[in-house]
């Protein structure tokens, strides 16, 4: 808070170098954490095995709709089906 | 007996209004008519409004340190408590699926925080104007509300600029309600119709182990970098957690239901609190609702262009429509860049490829939140 | 080992009851034994029952200033939030549609409060008596008591009369449960044959926007001319207008289930706190439930008296037993007006229209307990 | 608190007097309060157009026992289940 | 600007990290691991560990007077009411049934705590370690982890030697989960492949008269006797007569559903905020693992070896694997004396017979944590 | 907190003391409780009345199955629904 009290006796021109400044660090961070963010889960997403399981319900219904159903199939009907979960739930 | 009456008639409200605290609760009126007839975030707004109310009734001092709200103020907002329980509850509730699907669009959510930060310049510029004084740490409290995420404004503010905390709060949800009409403008300003038409592939699915995964690192990165933003995004990522891990589905089931709407009434009525006439009614609620609405536009326009940027190098695989999702606001404006996608092209559903910017927003608001409390604060 | 041997028998209870301590957990244990075997208002007297026991056991000092009581009362009743959250939680259980149907049947509901006015004068007048000594803020205490509403009656104890509160909440809930047995003879001692087979018409259907309307309304009626009831009137109002308003189901049904249920745990334990010997092994509260009877008894005869006014100027229009409902003790006094009437004429089903003035007196005693907090306090 | 006080030291003359006094604002209070409420509500809902609207349980089972009931009839029902309704919650 | 990152970067966790923090991150992080991965007691190692976790993070100070953990924490630990809350849901959730179709069953439960007060001589015999120094109520608190039960512990910890409280609850909590490794070797040392094979009769029904006065019973008893371990059970007490007198319900619900799911939380928190380096980092840590251990171990061994004696008197009606299940460690002891005696004989059901002398185990904790809190705090 | 204070500058001969009143007085309170309950329940539980009584789950499923049931089965039946029950949950 010592910092602010500093602020408080400001002229606007070191209010705007101020603004500046923090524009600069502020979106440099936001920038640096989540795109070092992406690196880190992509990198996850591959070691991680490519996982069998479908969401119990979607995989129901999935069977339900499809019982030959490939694996990809599977998927993207348990995608869509999320989604329109998801929709609904909204 | 007549001394009675006067006393009981110095004790009636008409004997004790001022014109401050009859505005006030007109105004907070208004709140509770939007909440409830226009559907303006309800959940908050209304208890806000009602908290107005109750705050500006004369004698009462339901808002003073002995009243009801006084009371949760100085309990669960001074103390930060409410609004960390709150994102506990969010995190808890959201899906980071999409944004795990295809992680690069979080870049989008990074890209909307510009809103936060372009509004600085704004409320220091505002000083120039006669009867207008913003400190630094005033202009930080009011810039975050283009994170267009309640808790972490509210939490800001807090900090920073609690007389501003009832505009800034009252600000923020209000913008927020308001995002189906601010954002479509834009959208169509920014975008060409073929772009807005463009379709996006299925998401591939999410395993289990990532989910779990992505609330510790994401905790683990903002320890090393900012953690001045980890009461926030740890307990957000708490909350993602008690959620994904599966083993303590009893905990996440209160942690997103009754705990959090228990916290959300307490936190309403106490944000209503700060909605007192004399902190209310000046000329700064003005400029702070002004460079609010400002922050909305210049976060979503910046999501917006960098969704061109990911269009263009992309392909055409990315559609820049759901850069505007950036801002956070979720899951409205995820909502808003759907329908608009679907106006362009009826084949084109958004609204899941729309969830992983608006998911990040909210981290990508918190990590703001850290670095304006560590340099402001 | 002997050292510790008179250590350990030194803090037995058995080496440090006071006759008073040993009384007051017969006394505690009955009110748990009435709770489970009668039926008397269980939610609120098993609590304060046990609460009673825990807080005479001797050593352990549970209802200290750091015991759990303690801490409860201090926290919780001191500062009048669960009272006010427990309000809430009734407003939004309570269904006004009853009242909203025929309003005018809110005279009974403030007929009915002229028990607790009248029993002023008895608790006054008991001065007379050695040893008991009521000042006009314990007079006024135990006259809320006649409101037939628990958390108002422990509202107003707790500001005006701390140190009764809990012989004053004991009465208040055990007569509210005793309400099958107090009402009937008054009423038929006050009512002919006649009267009480009245039959009433069906009530008009009341639509959504009136009952968004009302709490609204009875919101700013009481702002404008009793500011000092606001607190419990508008929490009242607050959790009705959560129930009706029908956009924050979530919040409502977090109200009326978990949130009341939390609060009634806590309070009830915390007003247990209060049954400690010195309070209440006294004159006093022989004083406290003698008069807690007559106001019971006074505004019931109240309402039905005014009951039988609105029967003549009907002319036979309202069944004057519905009279009674008007102190409150929602809704068992309701049904006790249904069950009597049926006794006359098995035809007449006087339940909702008996809950009008029932939710009406409600009303009555919170803006009762206003005017004793604005003119005493 | 203070006039509590004050009262402390009154003799039981002045405390039946305060007394009275409290009767008469009390009571004085209620009935204007509430008489203000019943004339305030009784003209909003002559201003509330009448609602088409039954809550659905009552209109679903109204529909059901009379499909063809006038609006009148409806509400009758509506009433009468609301009230059984409460009556077995209660 | 360099102003500005310097002091950016002097505010990032990497350049304030201090080695203990990091370590301590990283036992916090196994915690985390072992309650997702292995099951150990997830609903309380989860949150003990993130707990843990926001509590080392440099700058932030979330464990702090003013974070939310050392909020918490003060609020709620050092007061004591959150493991009292967290033991009024247990009695809650608690069918005491086994214990009363077959009482002379509880001897297990109280032989068991054996291991308590061995475990006392194991504690003060380190202080003949250089760099170790624990006094008595250091001794006794280490000694209560052998009860096995983890409100008892962290409440006496909390009263008697809040410094060591992070490392007693996480010993307690793991110990528990690893029950199922811990008890097998010994049951099957201790006990021959005959007397593991006993099966015993089936249990009489309980009538619910007899429901309803057991936690009278066992409260009125524990006043005369130990009105020092009455918190404890008296809340055990209170949360079991919600649950079994009948006319409570949604009281009872609440008490074993959100509210101990609240409580649960915030309690898992407030203990991670103890898992400071400068508190956990030292050989008394590593003492407290060891005794812990060695606690658990006699106290299973004197259950079991008790239950062999009664298996000698009764001629066999009674499996002396049950015994076993005397520490408590609800249930999972029991299951685990169930899962032992279905090895020997496939028709052996232990599990309901077990459940005796497990509820049993948890009133014989809170009673020497009762004897504890008299004599050496 | 002050006897707490005492034991602080014990020598460790009289913390070993100390333990072995606690270890006398701690297990000797645990029995004498634990036995006085013992014995209070069981008379409780000869005074109590034999109850009819079955939970209602119990009963119905136990009239499902032998509707013609003596109370003792009724009763072994129960024990054992029960006990199924409880293994189910935990
Ligand atoms: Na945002
Ligand atoms: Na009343
Ligand atoms: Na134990």
């Amino acid at each position: 808070m010592n910092s602010l009290n500093g602020f408080k006796n400001m002229n606007i021109d070191q209010l705007f170098a101020q603004s500046l400044q923090l524009l600069g660090l502020g979106m440099g961070s936001v920038f640096v954490i989540l795109i070092l963010l992406i690196g880190i889960i992509s990198t996850i997403s591959k070691l991680v095995p490519e996982e069998k399981f479908v969401d119990p319900s979607a995989k129901s219904r999935a069977t339900a709709t499809a019982p030959t159903s490939s694996a990809v199939n599977t998927q993207h009907i348990a995608a869509i089906q999320a989604a329109i979960h998801k929709f609904r739930n909204k | 007996m007549e001394q009675g009456l006067i006393q009981l008639w110095a004790s009636t409200g008409i004997a004790n209004f001022t014109m401050g605290s009859v505005v006030m609760i007109i105004i907070s009126s208004l709140l509770i008519y939007l909440a409830i007839a226009k559907g303006f975030e309800p959940l908050l707004l209304l208890p806000i409004g009602f908290g107005g109310v109750l705050a500006n009734i004369p004698i009462a001092e339901i808002a003073g340190p002995e009243g009801l709200l006084g009371i949760l103020y100085h309990s669960g907002i001074e103390t930060g408590v409410f609004p960390l329980l709150i994102f506990m509850g969010v995190g808890a509730m959201t899906d980071f699926g999409p944004l795990l699907a295809r992680p690069s669009l979080m870049i989008l959510g990074a890209a909307a925080q510009f809103g936060i930060f372009a509004t600085l310049f704004g409320a220091v510029a505002m000083n120039m104007i006669p009867g207008m004084e913003f400190s630094m740490a005033d202009a930080a409290a009011i810039a975050i509300i283009g994170g267009a995420d309640g808790p972490t404004a509210i939490y800001v503010a807090s900090r920073l600029a609690p007389d501003l905390l009832g505009a800034i709060a009252v600000a923020a949800y209000s913008y927020m309600a308001l995002v189906p009409i601010i954002q479509p403008p834009i959208m169509k300003l920014l975008t060409t119709e073929k772009e807005r038409g463009t379709k996006m592939s299925v998401l591939r699915h999410v395993s289990k182990l990532e989910k779990i995964l992505f609330p510790l690192t994401l905790l683990l990165i903002t320890i090393l970098l900012l953690p001045s933003a980890t009461p926030l995004v740890g307990m957000l990522c708490f909350g993602n957690l008690l959620k994904e891990c599966g083993v303590v589905d009893r905990l996440s089931k209160t942690a997103q239901g009754e705990l959090i709407n228990i916290v959300t009434i307490f936190l309403g009525l106490a944000v209503g609190s700060k909605l007192a006439a004399d902190k209310f009614l000046n000329l700064e609620t003005i400029g702070i609702l002004l460079l609010g609405m400002v922050a909305f536009s210049i976060g979503t326009a910046a999501g917006l262009l960098m969704g061109k940027v990911m269009y263009r190098m992309t392909g055409g695989a990315v559609n820049p429509l759901i850069g505007s999702a950036g801002v956070s606001a979720v899951p409205m404006a995820a909502r808003v860049a759907n329908k608009v996608g679907l106006e362009a092209n009826p084949q084109n559903f958004l609204l899941m490829h729309a969830m992983g910017p608006n998911v990040a927003g909210v981290i990508g608001s918190a990590v703001s939140a850290g670095v304006l409390l560590a340099i402001v604060g």
